[in-house]
């Protein structure tokens, strides 16, 4: 991988990010309370949002805060109030304690063989030149919007398709029942 | 049916024998007659849609009680039956006899062969239908359609009330066309299809009267021991196609000499083929079906089971005479079981009470010595005492059918339901029948060996060749189970005497019981008792004139007041060369050892007569009813050696039990179709089920198992970096 | 009668003609008891005219195809009556017809018996009998189509398209357990053939044509394939199962008995006289002229040889305690057909001529059987022999074919029964002594079984109330069973013309296998 | 001609029958919000569906036939495409034909049920061309999502609710290993497009990569989860259940058809090199649908779950062709699809006929003595259970389906034929369920208190004929359908594309 | 930091799939759901550090599939929620076997 030099101060502040988002995501899926659970979520997905800044991603950086924490993960409290879920008593939501460790058990797996991708290095070969060190003209915006609008153009115009079809679905489900 | 005789030089083609194969048709077009007939007269053909019309519980027929004379009306075709049935039989009878005087006028150096198509040709198996003629098969030619004419005759009257009359002849018919098939066939296939065609004829006629069930088994019985030794017949023939090439009696007899004497395979052909006589000709240990056969009607016992049928073991080892001449141990062991057969079924016939069980056990005894005869290569004794026996045997037989049948009739009139063929409810039935009484004294001085009867000739020949060849012939040279052959024949010899001895007491037993001695059939039914009609009683006469003098066939030597062995002169062409070689040179003994022979045999059977004339008392007798159950080893000779329990305790219940136990419902139903079949099916389904009680409606167990496959997988997938 | 076929150029349409003629038969049928159903049209008038038309088809089928015993020369090395026309060319499948003496005989026996199923179903099928007579149709194509194909694929597809209106036939018009049996028939058919699926499809990629694509024709397989002894042996076996099951041998025969039983008459009678005869045939056609060096193999042939003689001991003795007729004669058939399979596989002249005489008389013999059977049970519904006995004094027509019929399956020499065991069981003393004597003791079994169950039947005292009033045969049965004697008696007697007519066939069947597969001897592409 | 796909007016060209599709989704969707639902309204976006469905088709014979390549670039315009789109648009026109009447049936009186389906067309047609796994990715969730409405769209049904969710939780969660899948690949090779992944792995060795390997192992979960093969197949039958009957048939056709399509295309296109490490395991995989699906498939009552056991075992079928991977196992796939598109609607035709509202009439149970009252139902649905058990003649095409698949499976270099035995012999465990359809129609008596079967609809006939007429017909005839398929593979883009600014390494 | 960035991406997946794993709550279940794309996400920018802008470009997508997957999903569970009156995915299991 990248033998880049980083600064201390750089490094500090990735791990500290990438520290929390760890655990505030283990904090996540061991609340019992759907509120605190998202809560959690959500500041993993701040903690995320700072460390795609630090990767030089800073537009999408600014959508995480913007579109997840912000809009996705706000709809999501809002079902857990509108279904009243938000107290802890009356959900016997987890597993008991054997299904837990034996979760736990199974993510180790899960990420020791995940961590195996870690094991052969990069082909340097593949890594584009420009990428590298030159920040692109035109700014952030701008190296992603050229392939968004180029060679993406088609994945963009059907997400639009996508969201008009989840719109139209979601209006479809949860329209109120009729009466039969 | 398409003839083209093949032996268009032979000296027979110009004259009346090339209408040989009419022999065999004649009786066939009886049998389809009769057989049609008695099909039309009970036929009652069913409604046109037999399910719809379902189970009429009206119809009231149960008149066919097939348990004969309880009809007194005939049968409405009784008229033709009784013209077509021997009819059939005289025609053929008196071909026959005009053959024969054809044959008389040529010289027969070898068989004249009638062939009428090609049965199976097959590769380099040729099987021909084939007709031969021979002096051997003429010889039964004539005993079959002249005995057989006598017996059809006799059946006009012993049957005339059956409701079956006219399938009776039918199969009677078919009978002996299957027979003149097997005497006439002129390769070992055919021989075997009138060999098997008689058993099937055997077997209907036993079970004549099928309602009784004793009947049926019977029948079955018989045919399915046949069938043992049909088995034997057959290996015996697969052993001589593949290692002679061929099944014709021309072929064998040509290439048989190619095969090693006394050798392996000559003498396993011998065995197998010998195992097929003692099935056809009741011998140890295949001999247990013919007392059941008695259960058929009288005149079938005499045909059948006496004269003709069961004779054919001795007619095919006659006919096989190059190959067991061949043989030693195979012809040695052909004499020894002959007389054990001959001395085992003499002792059961002491004891028994149904007088055609005597006859039967007689029969069995007799064969017995037919085959000593032909086993020690005295062919043409073997076959003199096939024909005579058959005279006095159908006598003795067709007597006691008529005194059965008296006894029957009377029983009948009197509503009576005692057994009408047991001895202990006979007696003193001389006053009654006065000629059947003659006659069959007549046959049971001549199968007691009492000159100048039949049977003494006969049975003297067989017991001086015995003796002739156990000092000195190649059957004396070699060994049998270690034994040296003279030895073995001088037991033979032994045994031979030993039950001409038992066969005059038996006889003479019967005799005593059956026509001497207080009447035991009761106050009323003596007043029925009666003579037979004339067509019964005419061919008993003539049977008695026949066992009277059917010794002038063959004289002997020290005998001549005829002609000195016509029938050894008559059947030298076919019997001739194995005869002498097994005889070899020396075979003739002195006329001072010959005088003796006679002498002993005559003595035994004097001495036979003698004990049982003294030591019976027919008065002390009490009805079958009244007997107490015999003891000891008396006990055991009634019961005949228990024998026939024996097999059913060692081979026919294991056989049936294993079959239905560990074949059955061990390997087919248990393991093949439950632990296989139906236990995989069961398996698919049980998993089945299984993994859809894994499919538990929890999303979270999908995931579990969703999980459990990604880490499965990945690992596969990680081992490759 | 040659000169006649030839001038009416029936050699170039008969074998598509008879495949198709029962085809469109059944289509009618169909249509005329759904669609075109007349108005007013009761069970009964749909009964009655579906079996007189079917009667009809089957008769005209019969007739025609008689022209085949005069038209086959069946001493050529060539296909007779030959008939090609491409059907999925990319994939090398054509349908390719053609017959030898062997095909003949089995597609004479077909369309002869296919008469006499109708007349055995004549008033005991009372349902659903257009879809019934369409199904026979299907089946006789079916069958038919077996016994004609020359193309792998093809011969598949027939073989497989016996096995739904089989299926169906027993599941419907059948007996109590008929759900299980025709359950039990269908899978087990079905294990043995798709692996022969997957065989052929082996097999018809071995030597692709000029364009790379597969081939399946027959000839061409034999001809061009070459296979390694490991290869033949796999494929053997793949079609071997698929045979054996059919046939049946021990210990795939369990099938046979639960789909007898439990089959109407005329299901019966075919299963019997025909369907069994497809695995034997497959056999002699496939299984051994492909894969010689398997068949041949030591081991492998002394398997079989075993197989076999378990098979006719095996059939016999269970066959004897069997309580139910249609069940024995079942067993029966696992006897006798253990025969053909042992003649086959004992390879002499005689032996393979004996096989397939064994074929044909047990069609006859066994269909005559499964016939009397079925008109008996029509009257008393059951089956069990102790529901027997003594009815030979109330059915005595009855009573003498049933024991004329059954000596010819015991093999009373002068029946058909006889010519074939005698010639196989001398055949295979030849080459396998021990086998033939071991097998030939089946003539006592065989004895004792029939005739117990015969004396069981017919003979015996007449006590059962219900047996006293049986009604003997009609005039259309007894009609429908004199062919039958005829052709036992004929078979028996004179089986000569019916030797000649496999007799180049099956000598060429045994000089194919003997020399390894390789023979010049096999018969080249059929006529256009 | 040859679509330069970097200009966007030829792009939008090589589109043309997608937009069609989704051009006419779009206006459907205000025609479906225009009026208050009703049934009639229901109607008449429904046969506006098969209108716009009507002419997607015919642009895409159009394509089809006229051919016409296209540049590097992020969709393909091969015949493989066309093909796969062919089977997705029949399997739309069934289901919205089936839907229209079911719909009146069960009181669902949405038009939007048959926009959605429209909408989840199209993005198979999406995935269908895909060259590009992000496009892909994004056509699959396009379906996805529409497919999650569909099912859940019987909103008086709990069943349909529970199936829903089951659906959407877990498909969300296959999805998550898709898309990491996807992000790996993407690590491995610096390319989602499958024609330059393929390139790269050949010319940067890049064979033992293991960010590759993890990727290619999490991509083959989320496409084993969308055509449901063992161990990923758990929601299946569920979820069959649930959903209303036409969504079911869709389910088991198009949705299948079109993971597996693209499925086929980036294991073929990208892959290839790499067989060594995904053959093993696939074959597993494979091994273990069929034998999972076909045996549990016997232990069913219901018959829509037995439909489900069976798709799940088909999708071990049509694996073999994924692992046959060969140009021929592209045809024998294309044709299975095609097969097993035509039997499960027939099926399905038949099961919705059947059944009744509210889940009623599922049971196998009730289709006893089914021959006595509706004969031409009970044939129909005989020959289709005959097609799915790849029986010659009564199951017409379906055995040549089988057949091809075996073609395939033994010509490869690989050796399949201890799978392609599997096959056959798993197949003979699928009698068992099959006949047993055949066995409860055709052998069992009408049971005295069996409710009376509707009336078939008028469409729902038509869809039994003409599938049963396919169904027969390609059975007898399948050589034009063969050389069809033979024809209809991937290619690679005219021009290969050239990963700029590196060296190659030869 | 590129690796940490991969591994930490690793991590954050399994905790999404171990909380899906141990959940019962639809809701909670499908927000798991929503940590494991996130975590995709991390490694696509992480990625686009190496590849260029591309991987930015593929996140982007993902937030609006997410967004897609949000309003149906959660529009799915207010269905159930309507009919069962509870969320808890060990009651829902009316499709079984």
């Amino acid at each position: 991988m990248s033998n880049q030099f980083y600064p201390l101060f750089y490094s500090f502040h990735f791990y500290l990010f990438g520290l929390m988002a760890l655990a505030s995501s283990l904090m996540f899926v061991t609340r019992k309370s759907p509120v605190a659970a998202a809560m959690w979520l959500v500041a993993t997905m701040f903690a995320l949002a700072a460390l795609y800044i630090m990767l030089d991603a800073q537009f999408v950086g600014v959508m995480q805060v913007l579109v997840y924490a912000g809009a996705i993960m706000v709809v999501f409290l809002f079902v857990v109030m509108l279904l009243n879920l938000g107290s802890p008593a009356d959900l016997n939501d987890m597993r008991g304690k054997w299904g837990r460790l034996l979760a736990g058990f199974v993510g180790l797996a899960l990420v020791a063989e995940l961590m195996a991708l870690t094991k052969s290095p990069l082909d340097l070969r593949l890594v584009l030149p420009a990428a590298t060190d030159v920040p692109p003209t035109g700014g952030v915006i701008a190296s992603i919007a050229a392939p968004m609008f180029k060679e993406y153009l088609l994945a963009f115009e059907l997400t639009s398709v996508l969201l008009l079809a989840a719109i139209m679905g979601a209006v479809v489900l949860a329209k109120k029942t009729d009466a039969r | 049916m398409m003839t083209v005789p093949t032996s268009g030089t032979h000296a027979l083609a110009s004259t009346v024998a090339q209408f040989v194969w009419l022999l065999p048709l004649l009786p066939l077009i009886g049998f389809l007659i009769n057989g049609t007939l008695s099909l039309l007269a009970v036929a009652k053909l069913g409604p046109d849609d037999p399910s719809a019309a379902g189970h009429d519980a009206h119809h009231d027929d149960h008149g066919h009680d097939h348990d004969h004379g309880h009809h007194a009306a005939r049968h409405k075709f009784a008229g033709i039956v009784s013209l077509v049935g021997p009819g059939v039989l005289l025609l053929a009878f008196a071909l026959a006899v005009a053959i024969f005087v054809a044959m008389r006028g040529v010289e027969m150096h070898e068989p004249y062969l009638l062939t009428l198509f090609q049965w199976m040709p097959v590769g380099d198996l040729h099987i021909d239908a084939a007709l031969q003629l021979d002096p051997l098969s003429m010889v039964m030619v004539l005993v079959i359609t002249g005995v057989g004419s006598l017996i059809h005759i006799f059946s006009v009257g012993y049957m005339q009330d059956d409701p079956g009359y006219p399938r009776y002849f039918a199969y009677l018919n078919l009978f002996v066309f299957f027979m003149l098939l097997l005497v006439l066939g002129g390769n070992y296939p055919l021989l075997f299809v009138g060999w098997e065609g008689v058993g099937l004829c055997s077997y209907l006629l036993i079970g004549f009267w099928f309602s009784e069930k004793a009947n049926a088994d019977a029948g079955k019985k018989a045919f399915i021991v046949n069938r043992i030794g049909d088995f034997g017949f057959l290996v015996a023939m697969f052993l001589l196609f593949a290692n002679v090439g061929s099944l014709d009696f021309a072929g064998v007899a040509e290439n048989a000499g190619k095969l090693p004497f006394g050798g392996v395979v000559i003498t396993a052909i011998c065995l197998f083929m010998f195992l097929g006589c003692t099935g056809k000709s009741a011998q140890i240990p295949l001999y247990i079906w013919l007392p059941d056969a008695m259960a058929g009607p009288t005149p079938v016992s005499a045909l059948i089971h006496a004269a003709t049928m069961v004779t054919a073991g001795v007619y095919l080892i006659a006919r096989s005479s190059l190959l067991f001449s061949m043989a030693p141990v195979a012809s040695l062991t052909v004499a020894v079981v002959g007389s054990l057969t001959a001395l085992f079924a003499a002792t059961i016939g002491l004891k028994q009470w149904d007088i055609k069980k005597v006859l039967a056990y007689s029969t069995v005894s007799q064969l017995g010595y037919m085959f000593i005869g032909v086993g020690v290569g005295a062919y043409t004794a073997g076959v003199f005492h096939l024909v005579t026996h058959a005279f006095f045997k159908a006598l003795l037989f067709l007597g006691s059918g008529s005194v059965i049948f008296a006894m029957h009739r009377a029983y009948h009139a009197t509503h009576n339901h005692d057994d009408a063929q047991d001895m202990r409810n006979m007696g003193g039935l001389r006053k009654y029948m006065p000629v059947t009484w003659t006659l069959m004294w007549i046959a049971t001085l001549a199968i007691a060996g009492i000159p100048p009867f039949a049977g003494f000739f006969s049975k003297d020949e067989i017991l001086g060749n015995v003796f002739a060849r156990a000092h000195g012939s190649m059957l004396s040279e070699v060994t049998w189970l270690g034994v040296p052959g003279g030895t073995v024949l001088f037991v033979v010899w032994g045994l031979g005497l030993a039950s001409a001895l038992l066969t005059a007491i038996y006889m003479t037993r019967m005799m005593l019981y059956t026509f001497h001695g207080p009447n035991r059939s009761g106050q009323a039914e003596q007043g029925h008792l009666a003579e037979a009609p004339w067509i019964m009683t005419g061919p008993l006469v003539v049977l008695g004139i026949a066992s009277a003098a059917g010794g002038w066939l063959n004289l002997p030597e020290l005998i001549p007041i005829g002609p000195i062995g016509a029938l050894e002169k008559w059947l030298e062409p076919v019997v001739g060369v194995a005869t002498k070689r097994i005889a070899g040179t020396e075979g003739h003994e002195s006329v001072s050892t010959e005088q003796m022979l006679i002498g002993i045999a005559v003595a035994i059977a004097v001495v036979g007569i003698t004990i049982a004339i003294t030591r019976l008392k027919p008065a002390a007798l009490v009805t079958k009813k009244e007997s107490p159950a015999s003891t000891g080893f008396a006990r055991v000779l009634e019961h005949k050696y228990f024998v026939d329990e024996g097999y059913d305790a060692a081979i026919i219940q294991p056989t049936v039990a294993t079959s239905r136990v560990v074949l059955w419902k061990g390997v087919d139903v248990g393991l093949i179709d439950g632990l296989m079949v139906n236990g995989s099916a069961l398996a698919a389904r049980a998993l089945g089920w299984l993994g859809s009680q894994l499919q538990s409606g929890q999303i979270g167990t999908y995931a579990w198992v969703l999980l459990i496959g990604v880490i499965a997988l990945l690992s596969a997938f990680t081992k490759y970096h | 009668m040659t000169s006649f076929l030839n001038s009416i150029g029936y050699n170039s349409w008969i074998l598509p003609v008879l495949l198709a003629l029962p085809l469109v038969g059944a289509a009618l049928l169909l249509l005329r008891g759904t669609v075109l159903r007349p108005a007013g049209a009761t069970a009964e008038s749909i009964m009655r005219e579906s079996r007189r038309w079917a009667l009809a088809l089957f008769l005209v089928e019969a007739v025609i195809s008689l022209g085949l015993w005069w038209s086959v020369n069946s001493t050529s090395p060539l296909w007779q009556a030959g008939f090609l026309v491409p059907w999925i060319p990319n994939w090398g499948v054509d349908l390719r017809l053609g017959i030898d003496g062997i095909a003949q005989m089995l597609i004479l026996l077909t369309t002869l018996l296919m008469p006499l199923a109708v007349l055995g179903s004549w008033t005991s099928i009372r349902e659903k009998t257009p879809s019934y007579y369409a199904l026979l149709m299907v089946l006789t194509t079916g069958m038919l189509g077996v016994f004609m194909a020359l193309d792998l694929v093809l011969f598949y597809t027939f073989w497989e398209l016996m096995l739904v209106p089989m299926y169906l036939i027993i599941g419907i018009w059948g007996g109590n357990r008929r759900l299980y049996a025709s359950l039990k028939f269908f899978v087990y058919t079905m294990v043995g053939s798709l692996l022969m699926l997957v065989g052929i499809l082996y097999l018809g990629l071995q030597v692709p044509d000029a364009h790379g694509l597969p081939v399946f024709s027959y000839d061409y397989i034999l001809a061009n394939v070459h296979l390694s002894s490991v290869q033949q042996l796999w494929l053997f076996a793949a079609f071997a199962l698929a045979f054996a099951v059919k046939v049946p041998m021990w210990p795939f025969h369990t099938w046979l008995p639960d789909a007898h039983v439990e089959a109407p008459t005329a299901g019966s009678v075919i299963l019997a006289a025909i369907m069994l005869k497809m695995g034997t045939f497959g056999f002699i056609r496939y299984a051994l002229p492909l894969f010689p060096v398997a068949a041949m193999h030591p081991t492998v042939r002394f398997l079989f040889l075993s197989l076999a003689v378990i098979g006719i001991v095996y059939g016999a003795l269970v066959a004897m305690v069997q309580p139910d007729f249609k069940k024995l004669v079942a067993y029966s058939s696992v006897s006798h057909l253990g025969f053909v399979m042992l003649g086959i596989f004992a390879l002499t002249p005689q032996s393979v001529q004996g096989a397939l005489m064994v074929n044909l008389s047990h069609g006859v013999s066994t269909g005559a059987l499964f016939l009397l059977i079925g008109m008996i049970y029509e009257r008393r519904h059951t089956r069990l022999i102790e529901d027997y006995g003594g009815i030979a004094a109330v059915t005595p027509i009855f009573a003498t074919i049933l024991t004329i019929v059954c000596l010819s399956s015991i093999g009373v020499p002068g029946t058909n029964g006889f010519v074939g065991e005698f010639l196989v069981l001398i055949g295979t003393y030849r080459t396998q002594p021990i086998f033939s004597v071991i097998a030939a003791s089946a003539v006592i079994f065989a004895a004792a079984y029939l005739l117990w169950a015969l004396q069981r039947i017919i003979y015996n005292p007449l006590t059962k109330p219900e047996n006293k009033g049986l009604s003997d045969l009609n005039r259309r049965e007894i009609a429908l069973l004199v062919p039958l004697l005829i052709a036992i008696l004929w078979l028996g007697v004179y089986p000569k013309p019916v030797l000649e007519k496999t007799q180049a066939a099956a000598d060429r069947f045994v000089r194919q296998i003997e020399s390894g597969g390789n023979a010049d001897a096999g018969p080249t592409e059929p006529r256009r | 001609m040859n679509y330069d796909l970097l200009i966007p007016g030829q792009l939008l060209g090589a589109l043309t029958p997608d937009l069609i599709l989704m051009g006419g989704a779009m206006l459907l969707m205000l025609a479906a919000a225009w009026r208050p639902e009703s049934e009639g309204h229901q109607r008449t976006v429904g046969f506006g569906a098969l209108i716009v469905l009507g002419i997607t088709f015919l642009s895409v014979l159009w394509f089809g036939a006229k051919g016409g390549t296209a540049g590097p670039g992020v969709i393909a315009m091969d015949r493989f495409r066309w093909a796969a789109d062919i089977i997705f648009l029949l399997a739309a026109m069934g289901t919205i034909a089936l839907g229209i009447e079911h719909n009146v049936r069960d009181g669902i009186r949405y038009a939007e049920s048959h926009v959605l389906v429209l909408f989840a067309t199209s993005g198979m047609m999406i995935m269908a061309a895909a060259r590009d796994l992000m496009i892909l990715f994004i056509g699959l969730e396009l379906m996805s999502i529409a497919v999650y409405v569909l099912v859940g769209i019987n909103r008086r049904s709990e069943r349909s609710a529970e199936a829903a969710l089951k659906y959407f939780l877990l498909g969300a969660f296959a999805t998550g290993f898709l898309l990491y899948g996807i992000a790996l690949v993407y690590g491995a090779t610096g390319s989602t497009n499958i024609t330059v992944i393929g390139e790269r792995i050949f010319s940067y060795q890049l064979h033992h990569n293991a960010m590759l390997m993890v990727g290619i192992g999490l991509l083959l979960v989320g496409f084993g989860f969308k055509v449901a093969a063992v161990p990923f197949h758990m929601w299946a039958p569920d979820v069959y259940e649930g959903a209303p009957t036409p969504i079911t048939a869709f389910m088991a056709s198009a949705v299948k058809a079109a993971a597996f399509a693209a499925f086929f295309r980036v294991w073929i296109d990208a892959f290839n090199l790499v067989d060594f490490a995904w053959f093993a395991p696939l074959w597993w995989v494979a091994a273990f649908t069929m034998i999972v699906g076909n045996v549990v498939a016997l232990s069913q009552r219901n018959i829509k779950r037995m439909l489900a056991y069976s798709s799940i075992a088909h999708s071990g079928y049509l694996l073999l062709a994924v692992l046959a991977g060969s140009r021929l196992g592209s045809a024998a796939f294309l044709f299975y699809l095609l097969a097993y598109t035509f039997a499960t609607f027939g099926a399905f035709a038949v099961v919705a006929t059947v059944s009744r509202a509210g889940e009623q009439g599922l049971n196998i149970a009730d289709y006893d003595g089914l021959w006595l009252t509706r004969p031409w139902l009970a044939a129909g649905m005989a020959a289709c259970m005959l097609a799915l058990l790849g029986f010659p003649i009564f199951g017409g095409v379906g055995f040549f389906a089988k057949w091809y698949l075996l073609q395939a499976a033994l010509t490869t270099q690989y050796n399949l034929i201890p799978l392609a035995v599997l096959l056959v012999l798993t197949s003979v465990v699928s009698a068992g369920y099959y006949l047993g359809v055949i066995r409860a129609m055709f052998m069992k008596p009408r049971p005295e208190d069996a409710v009376e079967i509707a009336a078939t609809g008028k469409l729902t006939r038509v869809v039994l004929g003409v599938t049963i007429a396919a169904i027969l017909g390609l059975g007898i005839f399948p050589s034009r359908l063969v050389r069809l398929t033979r024809s209809s593979v991937p290619t690679p883009p005219v021009a290969a594309l050239v990963p700029q600014g590196t060296t190659s390494v030869r | 930091m590129l690796a940490e960035s991969l591994a930490l991406s690793a991590a954050l997946f399994a905790i999404g799939v171990v909380g899906v794993l141990t959940r019962r709550n639809a809701i909670i279940v499908f927000m798991c759901v929503e940590l494991m794309l996130n975590a995709v996400n991390l490694s696509f920018v992480a990625l686009s550090k190496l590849y260029g802008a591309t991987g930015q470009v593929f996140v982007i997508f993902v937030m609006t599939v997410a967004a897609a997957e949000a309003a149906v999903g959660l529009a799915i569970i207010i269905a159930i929620f309507r009919h069962k009156q509870t969320v808890n995915l060990q009651n829902i299991n009316l499709l079984r076997g």
